[in-house]
Formats: C-alpha cells, sequence, structure tokens
C-alpha cells in the first residue's frame, strides 16, 4: 500500500568480517557525533540482522569470519541492500594476495554499492547509504512483485 | 451486558484510542529522538521518522527463527503488549476531553495493564529461543521485579490522596475529577516526592538510558526483540508508542489533569502540549545519562523510588 | 481425658496432656516407618496362618467398633462406675453422625480396594466413578450453601485428579492401594466440610490429614518420599493436638456440639478466646502459612502428582474453610467489649497472611525444582485467600472465597502440567529441562493459561479476585497488607516466568529429544481446567453467585454483581467489557497481521553468527536466572537465620 | 553529571552543527589525498607509481598495437596513501580532492582511469620511443638552449652515438 514510502526509513547494520576496524571508527562517525549525522536521512543503527536493511560489510573475509559471515548473511530479511564498506571487501585491498582472505565479499553474496576508500570518508559512506536507497527501492518493488 | 456503543467504538478504534494514540504515540516517539539529537547537537530524523519505520517493516520479509521451540507462542506474543495498551488507553480518562469507560477505569486494572507489554516481551524474548534474548528476559524480569513496588506504593499514594481522607478511591475518573476540584498533585508539596518516584519508574519501564539494560546495544544488542523481523516487529514499535503515551496520560492523571479550557479542542491542545513537555524531558535525560548496569539499575530502584514513595505515603497518611 | 481436665478449669494440663499424645506419637510412627515401610532387606517372610491371627483380629473389631460408635463403647464403664459410688452424670454426647456421601464414598474406597486390583485402569475409572456418582447425594444432605458448594468442588476435583492418574499411575506399583487412600482421604475432606458439629469435625479432620493421607503420599515406597511424608504427617499431628484442645475447650464453654447452638450462647471470657486463638493457630497451620520450614509445613515433593496437586489445590483449603466458620461463628456472638479480641485475632491473620504472600513467593524464585516451585505458589496464594477471609467485610470475604475457588482451578492445572512433563522426561529439576513447547504443545497452552490466572492477567480468573481482595483490603485501611498482596503478584510473575523459560521455552535440549506428548487421560482434566479459568476470569458471576448465598448465610450483606461485573460503591469493574475490549484489540491485531502477505522464511537464531554452539551451553536455565533478586532474597535469609541463632544460608532441601 | 547537563544545554541552545552534505557542500581539505589525477602530457612512462603502488591500482603496460603505454588506475583498491603522488617523477599522477567513491556493482570493474601515452618517432632513425617532457627537462639544464632541443628529438640510441661523435 505505502510501499513507495518504505524507504525513507533505511535501518543500518553493520558486519565486521576481520577488518582493521578503519572503515568501522568511520560507519561510527556517521552516526554518532553531530557532523555527519546519518539519521537525517531516517536511518539508524539495529543491533540485530533480522531488523536490518542496507548491510554494511567492511573487512577482506579473512578465513576465520567466513563461515560465520554467510550464517549471518542469510539471517538478514528479504528485500535489503549489501554496501561493501572499504577496499577490503570490494577487492580485498592491501591484501589481495594474502592466503589469508577468502577473496572478495561478492564471491559470497551479490554485493550492490561499493564504497571504496581506505578507510572510506564519512561524506562517501553518506553517498554509499543514498545510492543504496536507490537501490533499496526497486528490490522492494522487486520483492513484492514476486 | 456490554454496552458496544457506537461513542465507546469510537472511542477505542478512533479518537483517544486507536488510529489517533498510535499515530500521537509514534510522533511523539520520533520527538523525542528528535529531541535527543539536537542535545547532542546533531539534526536528527524528520518528525514521521517512526511512522515510516512502521510502514517499512510492514514492507519486510518475516523471519522465524528455524529452532524456535513454539511458533505459535512467538506469534501470538507482540499482540498481548499491543492488546494491553489499546485497552489502557480506551479506559485512561484524559482530562476535558474523553472521560474514560467509567465501568472498569480502576487503578488496579491499570496495574495490571501496564505489565502486560512487558509479559508480551518476556514471551517473545523466551520464545525465540535466542541466549541473548533470554539474558534480556531476564534483566527485564529484575527490572520489573525492582520497579513495580515504587510503582504500587505511588498508586496507593495517589488513592489515597484522591480519597480525601475516607478510604482509597480507585476509579480514574474520580482522581482527575478530585484533583480538579482540589488542586492537581503536582501542586501539593506532599506528592513531590511521589511525583519523582513515577518520574523513576517512567523511566525504568520505557528503558529510556538511565535504564537502558534489557535492549543495551552494548551486550545484549537488541535483547528479547533479536528475533524478530517484519510485522511482529513493527507491533512492538506500535506497542512502545502507545506504552509511551499510556505513561505520560498516566502521570497526568496522576499528577496534572488541569483543564485549560471549556471547549475539547483546546484541552486537547493543552494534553498534547503537556506530553510534549514530558517528552522533552525524558529525551534531556536520555541525552546526558548513560546506562546502569542490571546490578546497579535494581540496587538503585530498590532504594531510591521506594524511599520517596514510602516519603511521601507517610505524608498523605499522617499529616 | 482432656475434656475431663478443661471441665476442671485447667487448660494448661490438658495442653500438656495433649503434648505427651504427641511424643507418644513420634515414638509410634517411628516403629511403623521401619517396621513397614522401609525396605525389608531380610530373608524370604510368609504370612502367619489366618487362624493364629483369630485373637488380633477379635481385638481389632472391638478397637474398631470403639472408635465408631462411642458412646456405645463408653456405656458399660458408665455402669460399673456407677456401683462404685460416683456416677458419672453429664458425659458429653459422643455422637459421630456420618454424612450420607461420607459413606457412599467410604464404601466406594473398599470397592476400589477389592475390585481395582485387577488394573490400573479399572482402578482408576472406577473411583472417579465413585465420586461422580456421590455427587448426587450432596443434595439430601443438611450443611448450609457454604458446607456444600466445597463438597461439590471437592468431589468435582476429585474426579479430575483420578482421570488424571489413570495414565500417570501407570507405570507405578499397586496403584489400588493409593485410589482406596485418595478417597479416603476425599471422604475425611468431605465431612469436614459437610459435617454441622465442631466434634465430628474433629473426627473427619483426623481422618482427613492422619494415617490416610502418610500412607497415600509414602505411595513410592523409597525412603526419600517416607521420610518426606512422615515429616508432614507429624506437622499435621501437631497441628490436630491443637484443635484437639480447643475443641474441648470450646465444648466447656457453650454446652453444644453443633455450630448453630454453639453460635446461639457463645459468651466472650477468657479460656473462649484462647480456644479461638487455638482453633485459628490449627487452621492456619493446616493452610501451611508462613513457610519457615517448607518441608515439614506442605505436602512433600516426592509424593505422586495426583495426590500433590489435589492437597494443594484441595485439601489445604479446609483449613481457610473451616477459618471463616469459626469466625462468623464467634463474630455472631460478639458484643461491642468484647470486640477487640476477635479483631486483634483476625488483623493479625490477614498479616500473617500478607507476610506468607512474599515469604513463600521469594522461596518460588529460589528453587529449582518444579514441584517444590509450585508447593511455594501454593502457600502465596493461600495467603490471598487468607488475607481476603480474615478482613471480615463482606467485600474481603467474597474475594477470598472466589480466590478459594480460582486457586483450586488454576492451581490443580499448573500441577497436572507439571506431572505431565515429569512422566514424559523423568526429571524434576528445571535446570535439564528445556524446550519442551515443541514437543508438548497442549500441555503448554494449558500451562500458560495457568501461569497468566495466577499472575492476574486480565482476561483470566486470576484478576477478579485480586481486585476485590485489593479494593476490600483498601477500604478497611490495611495499606501495608495491600502494597505487600500487589507486590507478591510481581513475585509470582517473576518466578513463573523463570519456570516457564526453562522447562518449556528457550534451548531444546537433549534429554527432553524423546518427550511425547501427555496422554488423552491426563489432557483431558488440564483442559477442562484450562477453560474453568477463562470461563471465571471473563464470567465470575458464576462463581459470585454461590458465594452471594453463602454470605447471606453468614448474615453478610450480599455483593451486588451480574454474571459478568462486579460494582462496589464508586468504582466497579465488568469483566466481560474488558474482556471484549481486549478481543478487540486481539482481532485487531491478527488483522494487521494477515493484511500484510509477505513471504516467511525460516533461518537460525541470531548468535553472531557461530555454528557450533550445542543446545545445553546456549540455554539460559532457571539457575542463572535472576541473580540479583535471590542475592537479595539469600542475603535476608540470611540476615533472618543470624538474628535466631542459626548460621547458614537457604539450603534446598 | 552536572558537566554532562552543561554541555546538553550548549547544544540544545545553539543550532546543530550537522554538515549538511547530502543535500550541500562539504569541507574538504585541501591536501585530502582522494581519487588520483592522471595528466599524460607530463607522464613519461617510467613505471615508478605502479612499482610503488602498495596495493597494485595501478598498471602501467604497453598497448597491445605497440603504439604507446597505457595508464590504467582501479579505484577500488586504491588504498589512497599517496606514494604514486610523492614518487612520481614528473607529478604526472597527483591526489585530487574528489572523494566521491561510491560506485554501483555494476561500474566495479570499469577502471577508473584508463590513459596512455603514445610513442614519439625518433626524427634520425624513425625508431619509437618516449618523448621527453618540459618538466623533466627544466629540472636537468637550467637554460634549454637549441642543442638541448635538438637532442630531446633523437632516441637513446641516436643520442649516444650524436655524443660518442662530439667527442
Amino acid at each position: 500500500m505505502f510501499s513507495k514510502y518504505a524507504t525513507k526509513s533505511p535501518w543500518l547494520y553493520r558486519i565486521n568480517t576481520g577488518s582493521c576496524n578503519g572503515c568501522d571508527v568511520e560507519l561510527a562517525t556517521t552516526a554518532l557525533i553531530p557532523r555527519f549525522d546519518v539519521e537525517r536521512l531516517g536511518c539508524k543503527y539495529t543491533g540485530s540482522p533480522k531488523h536490518a536493511d542496507i548491510v554494511l560489510v567492511t573487512g577482506p573475509v579473512t578465513v576465520r569470519s567466513e563461515n560465520y559471515l554467510i550464517r549471518m548473511l542469510n539471517e538478514i530479511p528479504d528485500p535489503r541492500v549489501i554496501v561493501a564498506i572499504g577496499i577490503c571487501p570490494i577487492s580485498g585491498g592491501i591484501y589481495r594476495d594474502s592466503y589469508s582472505i577468502r577473496g572478495p565479499l561478492d564471491k559470497h553474496v551479490e554485493v550492490d554499492v561499493n564504497v571504496s576508500g581506505c578507510p572510506v570518508r564519512p561524506q562517501s559512506i553518506l553517498d554509499g547509504v543514498a545510492q543504496a536507497i536507490g537501490i533499496w527501492k526497486d528490490k522492494i518493488k522487486q520483492f513484492h512483485e514476486a | 451486558m456490554i454496552t458496544l456503543s457506537a461513542s465507546s467504538v469510537f472511542a477505542y478504534l478512533l479518537f483517544p484510542g486507536g488510529l489517533f494514540a498510535v499515530l500521537f504515540g509514534l510522533l511523539l516517539l520520533s520527538m523525542g529522538r528528535i529531541a535527543v539529537a539536537r542535545f547532542q547537537g546533531r539534526v536528527g530524523p524528520p518528525i514521521y521518522q517512526n511512522i515510516f519505520d512502521i510502514i517499512k517493516l510492514r514492507v519486510k520479509e518475516v523471519l522465524i527463527p528455524e529452532d524456535v521451540t513454539n511458533k505459535l507462542m512467538f506469534c501470538i506474543a507482540p499482540v498481548f503488549g499491543f492488546v494491553g495498551m489499546m485497552t489502557a488507553i480506551f479506559i485512561l480518562p484524559v482530562s476535558g476531553v474523553y472521560g474514560g469507560t467509567g465501568a472498569s477505569s480502576d487503578l488496579i486494572v491499570l496495574i495490571y495493564l501496564l505489565a502486560l507489554p512487558a509479559v508480551s516481551h518476556i514471551l517473545g524474548g523466551s520464545a525465540s529461543g535466542s541466549t541473548y534474548a533470554a539474558i534480556s528476559v531476564s534483566r527485564e524480569v529484575i527490572l520489573m521485579f525492582a520497579y513495580e513496588i515504587s510503582f504500587i506504593i505511588v498508586l496507593f499514594t495517589v488513592a489515597l490522596a484522591a480519597g480525601g481522607g475516607d478510604g482509597a478511591q480507585f476509579s480514574l475518573k474520580g482522581i482527575v475529577d478530585y484533583q480538579i476540584t482540589h488542586g492537581s498533585f503536582i501542586s501539593d508539596i506532599k506528592m513531590i516526592p511521589a511525583f519523582l518516584a513515577f518520574v523513576i519508574f517512567m523511566l525504568a519501564t520505557l528503558e529510556v538510558p538511565p535504564f537502558h539494560i534489557a535492549e543495551n546495544d552494548g551486550d545484549v544488542m537488541k535483547g528479547y526483540l533479536m528475533e524478530y523481523s517484519g510485522m511482529p516487529l513493527a507491533l512492538f514499535e506500535i506497542t512502545h508508542a502507545l506504552k509511551l503515551l499510556v505513561l505520560i496520560t498516566v502521570l497526568q492523571v496522576f499528577f496534572m489533569p488541569g483543564i485549560a479550557g471549556a471547549s475539547i479542542i483546546v484541552n486537547l491542545l493543552w494534553f498534547i502540549g503537556k506530553s510534549a513537555a514530558v517528552v522533552a524531558c525524558i529525551a534531556f535525560i536520555h541525552a546526558s545519562m548513560p546506562s546502569f548496569r542490571v546490578d546497579q539499575a535494581f540496587k538503585f530502584l530498590m532504594i531510591v523510588p521506594i524511599l520517596l514513595s514510602l516519603m511521601s505515603l507517610g505524608m498523605i497518611l499522617f499529616f | 481425658m482432656i475434656q475431663a481436665f478443661v471441665d476442671s478449669g485447667n487448660v494448661i494440663s490438658s495442653i500438656i496432656l495433649a503434648g505427651g499424645e504427641l511424643l507418644y506419637f513420634l515414638v509410634f510412627i517411628r516403629v511403623i516407618r521401619i517396621v513397614f515401610l522401609d525396605k525389608y532387606r531380610g530373608g524370604k517372610l510368609e504370612d502367619l496362618k489366618i487362624q493364629k491371627l483369630k485373637l488380633t483380629y477379635v481385638l481389632l473389631a472391638f478397637i474398631t467398633i470403639g472408635g465408631f460408635l462411642p458412646a456405645f463403647a463408653v456405656q458399660p464403664f458408665v455402669v460399673l462406675a456407677g456401683f462404685m459410688g460416683s456416677p458419672i452424670t453429664d458425659l458429653p454426647p459422643m455422637g459421630i453422625n456420618w454424612p450420607l456421601p461420607v459413606l457412599l464414598l467410604t464404601m466406594g474406597a473398599a470397592l476400589v480396594y477389592f475390585i481395582g486390583q485387577k488394573s490400573n485402569k479399572t482402578a482408576g475409572l472406577l473411583s472417579a466413578l465413585v465420586c461422580l456418582l456421590t455427587m448426587p447425594s450432596l443434595f439430601f444432605s443438611s450443611a448450609g450453601t457454604y458446607g456444600i458448594s466445597f463438597a461439590v468442588l471437592i468431589l468435582f476435583m476429585g474426579t479430575l485428579q483420578f482421570v488424571y492418574s489413570v495414565s500417570y499411575m501407570e507405570h507405578s506399583h499397586k496403584q489400588y492401594r493409593f485410589y482406596t487412600f485418595f478417597l479416603l482421604m476425599i471422604a475425611g475432606l468431605l465431612g469436614v466440610s459437610l459435617s454441622g458439629e465442631l466434634l465430628s469435625m474433629f473426627f473427619f479432620w483426623e481422618i482427613m490429614s492422619g494415617w490416610v493421607m502418610y500412607l497415600a503420599l509414602s505411595h513410592e515406597d523409597d525412603a526419600f518420599s517416607v521420610r518426606e511424608a512422615t515429616k508432614y504427617f507429624t506437622f499435621n499431628y501437631l497441628g490436630a493436638a491443637f484443635l484437639l484442645v480447643a475443641v474441648a475447650v470450646m465444648y466447656n464453654e457453650t454446652g453444644h456440639w453443633s455450630y448453630s447452638d454453639m453460635a446461639a450462647n457463645f459468651q466472650y471470657t477468657q479460656p473462649a478466646a484462647i480456644a479461638i486463638l487455638l482453633l485459628t493457630l490449627a487452621f492456619l497451620m493446616k493452610a501451611a502459612q508462613l513457610p519457615f520450614r517448607i518441608d515439614y509445613q506442605m505436602h512433600p515433593k516426592p509424593a505422586p502428582t495426583p495426590i500433590s496437586g489435589y492437597i494443594s489445590s484441595t485439601v489445604l483449603k479446609s483449613g481457610p474453610f473451616m477459618m471463616v466458620k469459626i469466625f462468623f461463628l464467634a463474630a455472631a456472638g460478639v458484643t461491642a467489649t468484647t470486640l477487640f479480641p476477635l479483631e486483634l485475632i483476625m488483623h493479625v491473620s490477614g498479616w500473617i497472611g500478607a507476610l506468607t504472600i512474599i515469604i513463600a513467593a521469594s522461596f518460588a524464585m529460589l528453587t529449582n525444582s518444579m514441584k517444590r516451585l509450585l508447593i511455594f505458589h501454593t502457600v502465596s496464594q493461600l495467603g490471598y485467600v487468607v488475607v481476603g477471609c480474615s478482613l471480615m467485610t463482606s467485600m474481603g470475604l467474597a474475594g477470598g472465597l472466589l480466590h478459594f475457588v480460582n486457586h483450586m482451578f488454576f492451581k490443580n492445572l499448573l500441577f497436572l502440567c507439571a506431572g505431565a512433563v515429569f512422566i514424559s522426561t523423568g526429571t524434576d529439576k528445571m535446570d535439564k529441562l528445556g524446550g519442551l513447547a515443541r514437543k508438548m504443545p497442549v500441555t503448554f497452552i494449558c500451562f500458560m493459561i495457568g501461569v497468566l490466572s495466577i499472575a492476574g492477567v486480565p482476561l483470566y480468573s486470576g484478576f477478579v479476585s485480586k481486585w476485590l481482595i485489593y479494593h476490600a483490603v483498601m477500604d478497611s485501611g490495611f495499606i501495608g497488607i495491600a502494597i505487600l498482596a500487589l507486590f507478591g503478584s510481581v513475585l509470582t510473575l517473576a518466578s513463573f516466568i523463570k519456570f516457564m523459560h526453562s522447562a518449556y521455552l528457550g534451548q531444546m535440549q537433549d534429554n527432553v529429544k524423546d518427550a511425547k506428548e501427555a496422554s488423552w487421560y491426563m489432557l483431558l482434566p488440564m483442559s477442562v481446567l484450562a477453560g474453568l479459568s477463562i470461563l471465571l476470569g471473563i464470567f465470575p458471576g458464576i462463581a459470585l453467585t454461590p458465594i452471594n448465598s453463602m454470605l447471606a448465610e453468614f448474615a453478610m450483606q450480599p455483593m451486588d454483581i451480574t454474571i459478568s461485573s462486579v460494582t462496589h460503591g464508586a468504582d466497579s469493574i465488568d469483566m466481560l467489557f474488558i474482556a471484549a475490549t481486549l478481543l478487540l484489540g486481539m482481532a485487531l491485531a491478527v488483522l494487521v497481521y494477515v493484511l500484510t502477505k509477505t513471504k516467511t522464511r525460516k533461518t537460525h537464531v541470531f548468535v553472531c553468527g557461530v555454528g557450533d554452539l550445542t543446545p545445553e551451553d546456549s540455554h539460559v536455565s532457571s539457575g542463572n536466572f535472576y541473580e540479583d533478586a535471590k542475592a537479595i532474597i539469600k542475603g535476608s535469609i540470611r540476615l533472618m537465620k543470624k538474628t535466631i541463632g542459626l548460621k547458614g544460608d537457604y539450603i534446598e532441601r | 553529571m552536572a558537566g554532562f547537563f552543561k554541555i546538553a544545554i550548549r547544544n540544545f541552545l545553539n543550532s546543530p552543527t550537522t554538515d549538511p552534505y547530502p543535500f550541500g557542500e562539504t569541507f574538504t581539505p585541501e591536501n585530502y589525498r582522494g581519487i588520483i589525477d592522471y595528466t599524460p602530457e607530463l607522464c613519461i612512462g617510467c613505471n615508478t607509481c605502479e612499482y610503488v603502488c602498495p596495493s597494485g591500482a595501478i598498471r602501467v603496460r604497453e598497448k597491445e598495437d605497440g603504439s604507446g603505454i597505457s595508464f590504467s588506475f582501479w579505484l577500488n583498491t586504491c588504498s589512497h596513501c599517496g606514494n604514486c603522488g610523492y614518487y612520481c617523477p614528473t607529478d604526472a599522477v597527483f591526489n585530487s580532492n574528489d572523494f566521491h567513491t561510491a560506485r554501483h556493482q555494476s561500474e566495479k570493474f570499469i577502471p577508473t582511469i584508463d590513459d596512455g601515452i603514445s610513442y614519439v618517432q625518433c626524427s634520425n632513425c624513425k625508431q619509437k620511443m618516449k618523448r621527453p617532457v618540459e618538466a623533466l627537462l627544466a629540472r636537468a639544464y637550467e637554460e634549454i638552449t637549441e642543442e638541448v632541443r635538438h637532442q630531446t628529438s633523437l632516441c637513446p640510441e641516436c643520442r649516444r652515438m650524436k655524443r660518442f661523435e662530439r667527442m
């Protein structure tokens, strides 16, 4: 019914697959410090993957965190958008050929938006989230047609 | 038998009951979020944010944990809280606007209705089978165990004060009328400690930061709402909004039911103004207070509000 | 002999005599226990031939005749004393009249003993039939509506209990013996409720809480259950000793046994006040108030569930039942000057009830065993009944009696659910259980209805009686009792949530994997009781109309009620109205659910993606619930023990 | 706790300090290392940038048709360390202020910069060679005479031969 207004409240969820926490600090600043308040877009950090709409993944999917990531990704309800934050999930970044990472994120799940940078600037995260909201809108439409 | 007259159905579903209460509660919640943001120096979400949260949740897919022990209980749990709050709003009189149902608008019914959201959190959390939810259920019950005492004592103090010396006045309408004639309790020195105790109780029931323990993002993440998504979660959000509104109405029924004017519109604006002021104060405390740990909160709740309410109970009884 | 002492005016020596009798009993019970009940480890034993026992049988016959028809046995001695020059002038008429239903039940018990040896099913169904058939015979008995309605409830609960125990006692041995003693106990209880005189009431009181119960309780025959049953039996015997002395003093004061004439010429003299005090004390002890040593005061944990459920829900009610009768008997003869002692006794028993609610509910927070938690809650709910009845106002009495009835239903329901869980999983410890709701859904739903009604949630039966009690307590101005009582309901809810989560919800433990739903015999009584709890929640008038007639019988001003609402002065409550709003709300919520047509999907429980957690370490069991609340309760227990000189902490007996 | 109350009230009174980024411009410090920029004219194809880049974001290869050198930069693996800008002798590669790095998944494998320089014919032996760059000459000689200008048009071998003859 109102599904076109649904995109006004995207809830963000952070998954850290072994990142150096550089990007996680940037993620924290986008929400909590007054300067880059992500709540203006209606976003809110949620505590559980089951409430997530836009999933922000950081870290180069290290070997240890791989199957945890896979289990958590199928715990996220469907019209969702996966955003890779920082160069590590996109291409493995500076650890690209290392033996201990299991490749970029899109080997495990189909990613929608890549926000590269090491670490990512909060403004570009906001950019990424804005783009993700756009993608999320057509995903909701597809989800309801299906 | 039940008098399901048109006015009571209208009161239940539309004006001070369902639609108005849900929308007003959600607006109050998002107003609280804006106020907290402004106290932290950021812009904060738009005013209609919580309403769109509900709409968004309607669109989402519903996830059922596979080793949930009882799928039926998992889905029914949110309904308890929602139903309790809808009935509470229906029986609570808003001074000058809506007279309450008269028949069973009673203090003791209010106590048990106010406990229903906590019961629905507990049932939902433990039915979902998640460990985080179980831990947060145990915290929720410890808190309920602690803040219920002060609520009961405040309730009896108000009942006795409204009784005017000859026994207790249990009907909510009676309390409101007594205060309108004899001046509301907020202006009465004897009732100030009870007012403070009730505010502490409100903070503890609504899980506002000094007592943001059962759903604390730090350790238990989303607590009992961990396994919920989609529409059941929306029901929980609506119950939370209704609970905020119910508590504000109860605060006004108990302590400041003053009437601003004769017409309903003026009183309604006065009611909305008072609610906004209360939400602002709650947001102020939310923005400037860190959260307790469970045992600190338990110790605090077992000492401060109980002493405050006993003080005002003593004053009411013996002076 | 005690009567003689009381006649000659010194009550103290009669108390000493009763004490001596108690000591004798302690010695004798030890003999019985060791000789008959403990496991026999010696060689093969064969019974004596019937001829050698002829003499003992004759003696046995003479004793039983003396017991049943005392006047006949005393007659020759009166004649003998006449010769010896000191004629016995006014012997108290010791006749005990047996109400018809009690006779029927005892015959039924004998019937079950002989016929029931074939199989457990026949014995169980037969005894259920016996209870059902004696119900119509109640209408001929002369007791007032108060006695008859209690009797109807006794028999109704008895039938449910027997239908339940048909499948519960499947695994145990010699069930017919258990059914016979159970039926005799019900007969005793029936006698207490129907008897018109104090003496026959005392006679049936002895049967009810005497040997019959002891042998039924120690049915499992293992050392633990026999030891616990002996503890409970000695406690009952102590209560009965108080009763014996009080009954003698009451007869001495009023010269009559039957309640009506006793009420007629009851003057307030100093011994009479002591008698009333002793009676109240005995009845409070029967209702296990102020539970300091719960293993003595309450029926033992290892007893089979049907009988422990029945004792908790019905037999313990005889305490408050008789207390109300004695209060109103004494109140009838009261005058303004002598009002003070009766008022004091009632006020003190009100406070005892309130303290019991808090103490029992906080003990219930500590225990980890299912049955013990339910036992503590029985005691705390009885505290509500005692608080209600001891207010002596019409609303208080109505509230107390309504809670009396409601508690009977939801407490028995909770016990039957615990029994069903015990049978299907074999363990009574809540720590070892978890996730039962998936395997036993119907038991879980009944259990939930029981929990919600014991906590007093509006749609269920516990709420109305608590509402009445709170209003009555506040009207008569006891703020402290009201606060304690209301807080007690929070404690009850907290401990039942611990029980619900650790036994039924949470992660599925592996010892619960093979648990299967309870059999049809168990589920029928459970669902009947659950239905009744909801019915009484929405239409309290069903129970309130007979209560109103009882109020009239006690010369109190009846409450003005309709089928579903209770009005008392300014404030009133309409349960159907509340139920309608609640159901309207539920319909609204379900409508909202149905409108959203989204897909649902099954996923893992979110534990940060960790996959290798076993159910044991991811289930929050009852041990680690409410550490802080338990710390405060344990602290206060330690403090209380220190004040009375004991050391140590809460010991889970 | 009193400190918090003061801060909260001060925040409440003066207006929020949120940066209106998605809906307005934001402040970027001038030496912020954003996406790198590449000016082909200055590039001499010396491969130092590829060599110093820690995450291998820059790739300088011979063009397939051998007509020059291709310089391709892939943003998604650049860690904005600034090594390339620092080591590039002729500052052909430098860090711009552009921080807009959010890309859709479909654009993931398109190189952000795909440019190159083409070879120049040696005026003497008509062989392909990298062309000289003014900046480098300025650094090598104080003033660029006609002689120097002429030599820049020769390929290294011809220049060596000419130098040999002059000796």
